[in-house]
């Protein structure tokens, strides 16, 4: 059941430039939650006042504790790197409906930049099903995070914006490169590359799941802020708009018209 | 102690009500709260047919509050009777349908259809684009306003309550044209144009450009229209525009509301609705006030 | 790099203003800013004879902001141009004298005051309650609106800055109706006018009952705006309500404002207009703009 | 100089329920600052834009550090209560006239609730000066602060509303139980009690110095907000409305219409 509860940050840490990584205690907000998922988290500053969705990068059901990864975009992402361990921090979760990995055919997960967090958890839940991996990932240069974690889960192939790692290019071209046309995508990141992914996986006929982004006001499916245009009827307006909060934030990739 | 309320007829258990929008059709927010509670619960804008909405992005956030663009996206009044409506049979609340339209027909359409329903009261969003007048908004002009009341009311089965919009020169005028119409009542403030320029991007935080302003930050604003509105007609008013809180609710009844309603707080505290009609009963215990009615309008 | 804009024909070094009544007249923040650093000076408003203004309380605080109603108290055309308007000459900056009456002719005598003074602009604020009209603004009607600028530019020396109330249906068809009046700008936001009730007293928060809302928490509203006025008159446009920082004011040029006036920031931070020049600056070179005028109106 | 400027909290107490005393250094505002005078306190909360005013209790120029005493009387307050020593507090100051004192005429010192703490300084400067002192509080009951603090500077006379302690009854009645008639009286207490000394120094010929409240914005005589009625036109806008931040907040008690 979603719910609104305190939480307390156990540890902060700063993974690259402008990049943070949080483990934080719930009260049993972790122990329903699943890869995909995201919370909502409130700032502490009162001029702003709505949540802002992270997702979730790992989840440790036993001590109901959650991992989140976060960029500094603004003025919220500012405050949540300057907590510190034993801060009280107001949550909203767990949400979205996540992504139900396919066992029985190679999981390809991929993930570009800050879109990287969510795919960890999934690998950890695809690994324990015993699935086959192979993870991709796009990074603008050679800071990378989360890399050498992952690599723990399966193959690893990365792309940078600069050529400074792995494939000069995008996770696409690193796909192409590697020759992955197999199993079922698993994927978050940027627009554009989950619209390169939705194309590169109608080409080989693969199926995706997408992880998309919109702006959220209740996080719960019922303010219509977050939608995305689907190519079937919605159930909630019937007019192809899709909500990202509830119905997503993760869609196949035939639902979605970008 | 009484903390019931009546609008034109009907009996609130409580005056807290939700604002149409930010509650769904309660069905999202009933994890987190029990309908049971609330005054009355207030529905999504529905037309007579399926509504897509604006572009995103819709939402932005502002210093104390949030600007909306959502476009009125809404199933319909088919799919919101047949679902929304039958689900809400199960509460013991009343429910308040709020209803939009582009042209009167498409207005008296849908409060046509709402007459055989459980909905309890009506609530006339006249805040929305006026395709007959070239997209501005029936509620900035008074004669416009009271001629959609009156058409509605001609075959509503429920009492009409009219929801005003702030942006007008005087809001006593338009209180005035609706209660002219045969308004039951009306309920303010609906949002406030604002926008956002995204400055480093050099865009509009919003597709639509513009978007309508609500939380805390407009509080002010609505309690000055809810006293200047309760002042101007006789009919019950119904006040809204940054709520959060049960006192927040009760300054509103003390400007003049009967009922208030709870919407962007919603966003920021999904129990905001049940702490506040827990909050209102601590104060009239603190206060000694043994009926809520006491205290509409109270201040002068 | 050029920050310098133009308002009818006056330069300004930079287009950061002070909003008439937050900063006296400069005198008493002179001890935190140079007053040299400021594209212009607006003095606090100023009538025919000294109006003592309203009883206290005459501010409030409110979420994001704050509420006056401190009545327009002024010294009256003599003191203010003996002693104000002598001491803005000791300083490189412009001037613009915020004029304030309960009629037309105690308007064109505030006006005709100030022919041969060192003011540089006139700032009509018809937000005042007007007597001859039983205490509604003349800001708030376009025809009286536009009479009031006939009336003074028959007798101004200076160019003429309409300042227009935020508290109309539109904002567009006031701009329009005091450009048609002979206006050389339009100024705005003036406050939002709000209430705020002390619920534990039973009392209104100000002696005044209602009180003029600014601060932050106004901003998108004050956006949208100048938006709009921008778009509905070829006169310029100075921007306010709610700055805080220079990528506010960017934001209101953005939007279609040639200048933009700091108010109710300066008492939340005393060096606010010069953290404002700086910050414009900046922000000029990181992105790489030559001449401030280029972002006037640039989002459409 | 006025300035605005970061501050360091030293250190926090309670001293009844309530009423907490802080130390803050300051960088400069101490050293300008003298009896009376006050200093206008941020809050951090993001709500709430205006500075609190607090006069000053103790001024240490040497060690540039304030003290202050406040009541909480809401949410401004209430946050500068759970500050922690080591809390760096953004403060505008030294505002305001403050007292003089004249040495050659016995100092009578008034005070009822939280106006007792500007006293604290008062005495301070009139003992320095080695003026005759007599202090006169007034409290709600026998919780009293600064009590025993005020008793090394001269006699103590004590009026609490309960009885509880010394005189049952005002400050007012305490003076005429005591027959304090002669010197100067320097006061600081809500308005009812400062009427009431007004009043107390005409019957007695005596001069009266009385430090006023009122809502306030910018704290520096721009805006007009903390107006008093006079009995003779101000010098700003010649209306006989007297500035409270700038041309007082100490008033000579005939400038004064209450
Ligand atoms: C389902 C979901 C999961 C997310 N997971 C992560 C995550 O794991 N790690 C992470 O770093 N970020 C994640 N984000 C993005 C994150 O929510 C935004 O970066 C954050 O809200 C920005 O807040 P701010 O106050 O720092 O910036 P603001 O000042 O509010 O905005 C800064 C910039 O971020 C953009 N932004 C603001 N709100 C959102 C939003 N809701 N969605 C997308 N962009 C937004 C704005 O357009 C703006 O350009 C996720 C977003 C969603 C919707
Ligand atoms: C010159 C001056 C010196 C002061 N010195 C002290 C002091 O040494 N110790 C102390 O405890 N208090 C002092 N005060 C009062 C103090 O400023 C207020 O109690 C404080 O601003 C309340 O802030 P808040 O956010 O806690 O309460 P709010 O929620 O803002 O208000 C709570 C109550 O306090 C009243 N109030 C708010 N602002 C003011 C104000 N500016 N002046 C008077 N009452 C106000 C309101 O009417 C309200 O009833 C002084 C006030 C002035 C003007
Ligand atoms: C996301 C959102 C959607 C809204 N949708 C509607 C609507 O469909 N019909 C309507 O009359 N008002 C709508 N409103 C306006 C609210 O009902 C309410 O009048 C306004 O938000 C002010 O109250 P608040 O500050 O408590 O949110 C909406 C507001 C928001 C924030
Ligand atoms: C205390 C105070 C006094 C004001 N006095 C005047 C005035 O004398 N004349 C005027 O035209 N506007 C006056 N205003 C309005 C401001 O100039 C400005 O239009 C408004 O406050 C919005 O800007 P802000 O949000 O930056 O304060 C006053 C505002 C405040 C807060
Ligand atoms: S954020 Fe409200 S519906 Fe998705
Ligand atoms: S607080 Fe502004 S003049 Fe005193």
């Amino acid at each position: 059941m979603k719910k609104k509860q305190m939480a307390t940050v156990i540890s902060q840490e700063k993974l690259i430039d402008g990049v943070y990584s949080m483990w934080i205690k719930t009260d049993g907000i972790a122990r329903e939650a699943h890869a995909g998922q995201f919370i909502s988290i409130y700032t502490k500053d009162k001029s702003r006042l709505l949540p802002r969705p992270i997702s979730l990068c790992q989840i440790d059901k036993k001590e109901d504790r959650l991992r989140i990864v976060y960029r500094v975009a603004g003025a919220g992402t500012k405050e949540f790197s300057n907590y510190q361990a034993g801060e009280s921090i107001a949550i909203l979760g767990p949400l979205g409906n996540g992504y139900t990995i396919d066992p029985s055919k190679p999981v390809v997960l991929v993930a570009g930049g800050i879109g990287v967090p969510p795919i960890v958890e999934a690998a950890k839940t695809a690994k324990e099903c015993g699935a086959k991996i192979t993870i991709v990932l796009g990074y603008r240069d050679q800071n990378t995070f989360l890399l050498e974690e992952l690599k723990e889960y399966g193959k690893v192939v990365v792309a940078t914006d600069d050529g400074s790692l792995g494939v000069h290019g995008t996770v696409i071209d690193a796909m192409e490169e590697n020759k992955i046309q197999e199993g079922v995508i698993y994927a978050c990141g940027p627009t554009p590359m989950l619209k390169g992914l939705q194309a590169y996986a109608e080409k080989y006929r693969m199926e995706s799941y997408l992880s998309l982004e919109e702006r959220m006001a209740c996080g719960i499916g019922a303010c219509l802020a977050c939608v995305v245009n689907s190519t079937e009827v919605d159930h909630h307006s019937y007019v192809k708009n899709k909500r990202i909060c509830t119905d997503g934030p993760v869609f196949s990739g035939r639902e979605i018209e970008f | 102690m009484n903390t019931s309320v009546k609008i034109a007829g009907v009996t609130l258990k409580n005056p807290i009500m939700v604002a149409s929008g930010t509650f769904g059709s309660g069905a999202e927010y009933s994890e987190f709260v029990d309908l049971n509670r609330l005054g009355a619960v207030v529905t999504k804008g529905v037309a007579n047919v399926p509504w897509p909405g604006n572009p995103t992005p819709r939402i932005t956030e502002v210093y104390g509050g949030m600007l909306n663009a959502i476009g009125l996206q809404n199933p319909g009044i088919d799919v919101f009777i047949q679902r929304d409506l039958e689900n809400l049979k199960n509460y013991e609340t009343k429910v308040m349908v709020n209803v939009c339209g582009h042209s009167i027909p498409e207005y008296v359409e849908v409060v046509e259809r709402l007459a055989d329903t459980n909905a309890d009261l009506l609530e006339i969003n006249i805040s929305c684009p006026n395709v007959t007048k070239g997209g501005i908004t029936f509620g900035t002009v008074p004669s416009v306003a009271e001629e959609v009341t009156r058409e509605v009311k001609k075959v509503a089965k429920q009492p009409v309550i009219m929801k005003l919009s702030p942006n007008v020169t005087s809001i006593a005028e338009m209180a005035k044209a609706v209660e002219a119409g045969g308004a039951d009542g009306v309920s303010l403030i609906n949002t406030l144009t604002g926008m956002q320029i995204d400055i480093d991007r050099r865009k509009f935080a919003l597709a639509n450009k513009t978007g309508g302003m609500s939380g805390p930050a407009v509080k002010p604003i609505a309690v000055r229209m809810v006293y200047e509105a309760a002042h101007a007609v006789k009919i019950p008013v119904i006040g809204m525009g940054g709520i959060s809180t049960g006192r927040d609710a009760i300054e509103f009844m003390m400007a003049g509301a009967t009922a208030v309603s709870i919407g962007t707080a919603n966003f920021i505290n999904p129990y905001a609705t049940v702490e506040a009609v827990e909050e209102i009963e601590v104060f009239m215990k603190e206060h000694g006030i043994e009926d809520i009615n006491e205290i509409i309008g109270c201040v002068e």
